[in-house]
């Protein structure tokens, strides 16, 4: 049962990863990473690791996305 | 069995931790400090690291100093803690780390004004990463001391945010570093599952014994890639000319000088204390020479077509890397005696030539040959320091750099590969007369002023600081000890005695992890006498002479190109190798493959 | 399902690499280096987990060692290696924004001031 | 080069280093497997030093210098961020500016937010040695939570509850207590990062020496820096612009 889950988590996270990197505009991808983000953490969780789960889910959910979007909002405004 | 946990032990943390903590004290009170606090403090906190590491050299000189961290002693070969070993190279190269952040640090004095004490943090955190990754015997550790020196470095290259070129360095060095060190990451995962150790004497040995298989042969090929990256072996050496051009000059001396050698020290550190004991030696000397005999050949020629006097220079130890790998390749303790003292003279001229770099870009704004021509003839002084640094490039006896290059030609030539000394002489030749070409132009206004070409990259750049009207004495100094520095080891009698018995330290795996993990002192090794011998001083003259005359050559370059057909055939082959440093990083990346792949390829074929 | 995780870090890696040289945009590159970065916190935690051990945390009083654990050792290096990525994610991000000041593109393929 | 050449090179590099790295990861311990030699080490030496978190017991006593190094690491980049990101010369940062009108629920969820968070984050740094988290993790959660304001607010609202010089001495400060706990430890005991203090039962709040107080130093250096990174992304989003181009059509 638990490899079951394992297994449909990693192929999730193998499918959500390929679909970030072509993901055309960035400002979409800041969307698509923040799933992953959410996913790997999940996967974390699985593999009977909370502590890293919960770091996943602030630097992979919030903050790195987080600054992703800054990032394009910054470059946006200067067009 | 004895761990000493005491006296000299206690030096390794201290030159890690001591660094970082006053970084962190001059972020919090940069604001407050007048500029000249913050510079004497940093100053004298890379002082206080550079006699700790002398004194680790002393120490070590009897024998590996061997410090488990936080006190976890192994029990029965098996410890949790985190191991650092310092044998006499990796003492030496933290020595030559904190000097030249010193030298550095006083250079700046009068020459960086922006970013304040944050400035000196990132050196005293660079410092700190240098350190760690030197002394340190655990894999994972060396891991993230490999991400502090990246961190640290990503930031002191793009710190000239006014300048557009040196940004997109920063970035490329960023991409093309961070995706090799987490390369080396998986490699260091492959050698978890497979071994369940971290540390590089518990990690050789597990695998010392056994026929290597496809695991271990996967796990050496990912775990180079971070430390080949950063050690600059063609064709993963794209990044280092882009950072080393737009890098601020006492930055771009710690890269040449250090960093970039400490990649090449950190592949043959873990060569031979994890794999030494199963994979052939010869095979892994092989690849090494072949790639670094590539290296060498690109680094040379394209440092010839250079005009922006920084970027020249970071070819130049493109090439010089090349000559180290091959050193470093003949596997054995000869040709590494030779790399050691190599890698120190190198640093000396190296470090000495790019601070007069800042000094042109200082007084001129530029260091671009043609906007330069026949300019620098006011810098009488500075002029002749630029000929003597070119000249120790050329391995002109009695520098370090010749001393260096006889030794390794003499191993090489003993290791069955007769040819090396061509390659050594050639390298030498070409990137001294590079510099000594570049020095004539702008230096005494030989020959005609170039025909501007476009499409090359010119050295226009941001100026660091507002002109000076002289040149101040601490920016001179710093030059002045670094070519002494080069001078005195070709010099000093017994520099290549000591060099033969640390290197006969660096390549005894077996007694590097015995005495880590039992606390058994090897027994002295018997070296015999290596220094300056006839031919070595006769080659180096040699070598010397052939810079100045491609120096000549390229000054007259019109005529030569008339006269000598074999450069007009060569030219579109060049064009195609300039072109593909493109600063581009997908290309750069595309081609980290290729030569991780290449490795795995020279190392993993003979094993069939 | 034996060597089934190490694969899909294998991949996650490779995709990472195929985005970094197919990338338009340098704020994608640095995505695409993240979603590389995220197969070594695969292949760490593959390889350090046990079916049916629990996490290797006790949260309360425990006399003697409890064995039935995943491996601990890989989840320290893996939280090392997430804040590795936080920070080189934020310089990088830097770096970009001011590459775009300069220039007023992102896009490798126009920035060309290092050629030669 | 084109990028059909690129991709080109990336294909003959990709499929040779495939063919070396594929029969290598499939050379591994199967997953899931019971032989974990550190493992076993760790969770001995864990309960040796009263540690009921045995990561928290490797990244504060076990492998604390890869604590030191990562939190150095931390301290560069965030120093690095404001370095790059310092407005260059000819720049101006525009005052003001929140975002746009924000509805009153968004608000009111935003400012209930912030404690709930605030209060999250303390706790997941104060028991990391006993429970999953720790100093890394609440940080992350300090540091993130208290730009939930921006999300409530206004930017002002926002930089009267951070004041940045404070977050930039609090994460040097923490960096700084690391590492000077280290060379503490190596003067007391001559082992650098070794357990100092003496423990008390396991589940206690200060039952595992040393760790509590590394960790609590990892969480204000990272509350601060990650509260100093994450502003500094916004003053480039929301107030620096360039000076000269403001004018243009």
């Amino acid at each position: 049962m638990n490899n079951v889950l394992i297994a449909v988590v990693l192929t999730l996270v193998a499918a959500v990863g390929t679909v970030v990197v072509f993901t055309r505009r960035p400002e979409r991808q800041a969307v698509t990473l923040s799933a992953y983000g959410i996913l790997l953490a999940l996967l974390f969780m699985v593999l009977a690791a909370p502590d890293v789960a919960l770091s996943q889910l602030g630097v992979g959910t919030a903050i790195v996305p987080l600054m992703v979007m800054l990032t394009v909002r910054k470059l946006h405004r200067r067009r | 069995m004895s761990f000493g946990q005491g006296g000299s032990s206690a030096l390794a943390p201290l030159a890690i931790a001591v660094p970082i903590a006053v970084a962190a004290i001059l972020q919090a009170a940069s604001e407050r400090l007048p500029r000249k606090v913050v510079d004497a403090v940093a100053t004298a906190t890379a002082a206080a690291v550079t006699g700790v590491a002398a004194a680790l050299l002393a120490a070590s000189a009897g024998g590996r100093v061997v410090t488990w961290s936080a006190g976890w002693l192994p029990h029965h070969g098996f410890s949790v803690g985190i191991v650092l070993v310092v044998d006499p190279v990796g003492a030496g190269v933290a020595l030559v780390a904190a000097g030249l952040v010193t030298l550095a640090l006083v250079f700046s004095w009068r020459y960086i004004e922006a970013a304040g004490g944050r400035y000196h943090a990132l050196m005293l955190l660079f410092l700190a990463g240098l350190e760690g990754f030197s002394l340190t015997g655990d894999l994972f550790d060396m891991f993230v001391f490999f991400e502090l020196m990246g961190a640290a470095a990503y930031a002191l290259t793009g710190m000239k945010v006014e300048d557009p070129s040196s940004l997109q360095g920063a970035f490329n060095f960023g991409i093309v570093n961070s995706l090799g060190a987490y390369l080396s990451l998986m490699g260091i995962g492959l050698l978890y599952a497979h071994t369940g150790q971290l540390g590089l004497p518990q990690l050789g040995h597990a695998l010392a014994g056994h026929r290597p298989d496809a695991l271990v042969l996967g796990a050496f090929v990912l775990v180079m890639a971070g430390f080949l990256v950063k050690g600059a072996m063609a064709p993963l050496h794209f990044w280092l000319a882009d950072a080393h051009a737009v890098a601020p000059a006492p930055v771009c001396l710690l890269f040449s000088g250090v960093m970039v050698p400490l990649g090449t020290y950190a592949a043959f550190r873990v060569y031979w204390t994890v794999f030494s004991g199963t994979l052939p030696p010869d095979d892994v000397g092989r690849a090494f020479v072949v790639l670094g005999t590539l290296t060498g050949v690109v680094g040379a020629v394209m440092c010839l077509g250079q005009r922006n006097f920084k970027r020249l220079l970071a070819f130049s130890t493109v090439a010089h890397v090349g000559l180290f790998l091959v050193a470093l390749g003949t596997v054995d303790a000869d040709g590494t005696a030779g790399a050691i003292v190599y890698v120190v003279g190198h640093a000396g001229a190296k470090g000495a030539l790019f601070l007069l770099a800042g000094i042109l870009l200082d007084r001129y704004g530029s260091v671009d040959e043609v906007n330069l021509h026949g300019r620098v003839r006011d810098l009488r002084v500075e002029r002749w320091l630029l000929v003597a640094g070119g000249l120790a490039l050329a391995c002109l006896p009695p520098f370090g750099t010749a001393l260096g290059k006889s030794l390794a030609e003499d191993a090489a030539g003993a290791a069955g590969y007769g040819w090396a000394p061509v390659l050594f002489v050639g390298v030498s030749a070409l990137t001294g007369g590079a510099v000594l070409r570049f020095t004539a132009r702008v230096g005494w206004g030989l020959g005609t002023p170039p025909i501007v070409e476009s499409g090359t990259t010119t050295g226009d750049e941001e100026r660091e600081t507002q002109p000076l009207s002289r040149v101040p004495i601490t920016m001179v100094i710093p030059v002045v000890v670094l070519l002494a520095g080069a001078l005195a080891v070709g010099v000093v009698p017994g520099v290549g005695r000591a060099a033969s018995a640390a290197a006969h330290l660096f390549v005894d795996g077996a007694g590097y992890r015995h005495q880590a993990l039992s606390g058994a002192p090897t027994g002295a090794v018997s070296t015999a006498g290596s220094g300056w011998t006839t031919g070595g001083v006769l080659i180096g003259l040699l070598s010397a002479a052939l810079a100045v005359g491609v120096a000549a050559a390229g000054i007259w370059s019109r005529a030569v190109r008339r006269r000598l057909p074999a450069v007009a055939v060569g030219a579109p082959a060049l064009k195609v190798l300039r072109r593909l440093h493109s600063g581009h990083v997908g290309d750069y990346v595309a081609w980290m493959v290729v030569g991780v792949a290449a490795l795995g390829g020279l190392v993993g074929l003979p094993l069939r | 399902m034996s060597v089934y995780p190490y694969l899909v870090a294998g991949w996650l890696m490779a995709v990472g690499i195929i985005g970094i040289v197919r990338g338009r945009n340098l704020v994608q590159t640095v995505i695409c280096l993240s979603v590389a970065q995220s197969a070594t916190y695969v292949l760490l935690l593959s390889v350090g987990y046990q079916r049916h051990a629990t996490p290797p945390v006790f949260g309360e009083p425990a006399s003697k060692p409890n064995f039935h654990v995943v491996d601990p050792v890989v989840q320290a290096l893996t939280l090392t290696d997430i804040v590795v990525s936080a920070t080189v994610t934020a310089l990088l991000l830097s770096l970009a924004i001011q590459i775009h000041k300069r220039h007023g593109t992102l896009d490798p393929n126009e920035l060309n001031t290092l050629e030669g | 080069m084109s990028p059909r050449v690129r991709l080109l090179v990336l294909a003959v590099g990709g499929i040779a280093l495939a063919v070396l790295v594929v029969p290598a990861l499939v050379g591994l311990p199967h997953f899931g497997g019971s032989v974990h030699p550190y493992r076993t080490h760790a969770v001995v030496a864990s309960v040796a030093h009263h540690s009921a978190n045995v990561i928290s017991s490797i990244n504060f006593d076990q492998r604390g210098l890869d604590t030191l190094g990562e939190e150095s690491i931390f301290l560069a980049s965030v120093l690095g961020v404001v370095v790059l990101l310092r407005p260059a010369e000819e720049e101006t940062e525009t005052a003001s500016l929140g975002g746009g009108p924000v509805l009153e629920s968004t608000k009111l969820a935003g400012y209930a937010m912030v404690p709930i968070t605030l209060m999250l984050g303390f706790n997941i740094v104060t028991h990391g040695h006993l429970t999953p988290g720790g100093g890394f993790q609440g940080g992350v959660v300090l540091g993130t939570g208290i730009h939930l304001l921006y999300v409530a607010g206004t930017y002002r609202a926002l930089q009267r509850a951070r004041p940045i010089q404070v977050f930039d001495w609090g994460e040097a400060i923490g960096a700084g207590a690391f590492a000077c706990l280290g060379i503490a430890s190596l003067a007391m005991t001559g082992a650098f990062l070794a357990a100092v203090i003496p423990t008390a039962p396991l589940g206690h709040l200060f039952s595992a020496g040393t760790v509590p107080l590394l960790n609590g130093a990892v969480g204000v250096e990272v509350a601060s820096g990650t509260a100093v990174l994450l502003a500094k992304f916004l003053e480039q989003a929301i107030r620096v612009r360039p000076a000269a181009k403001e004018t243009e059509p």
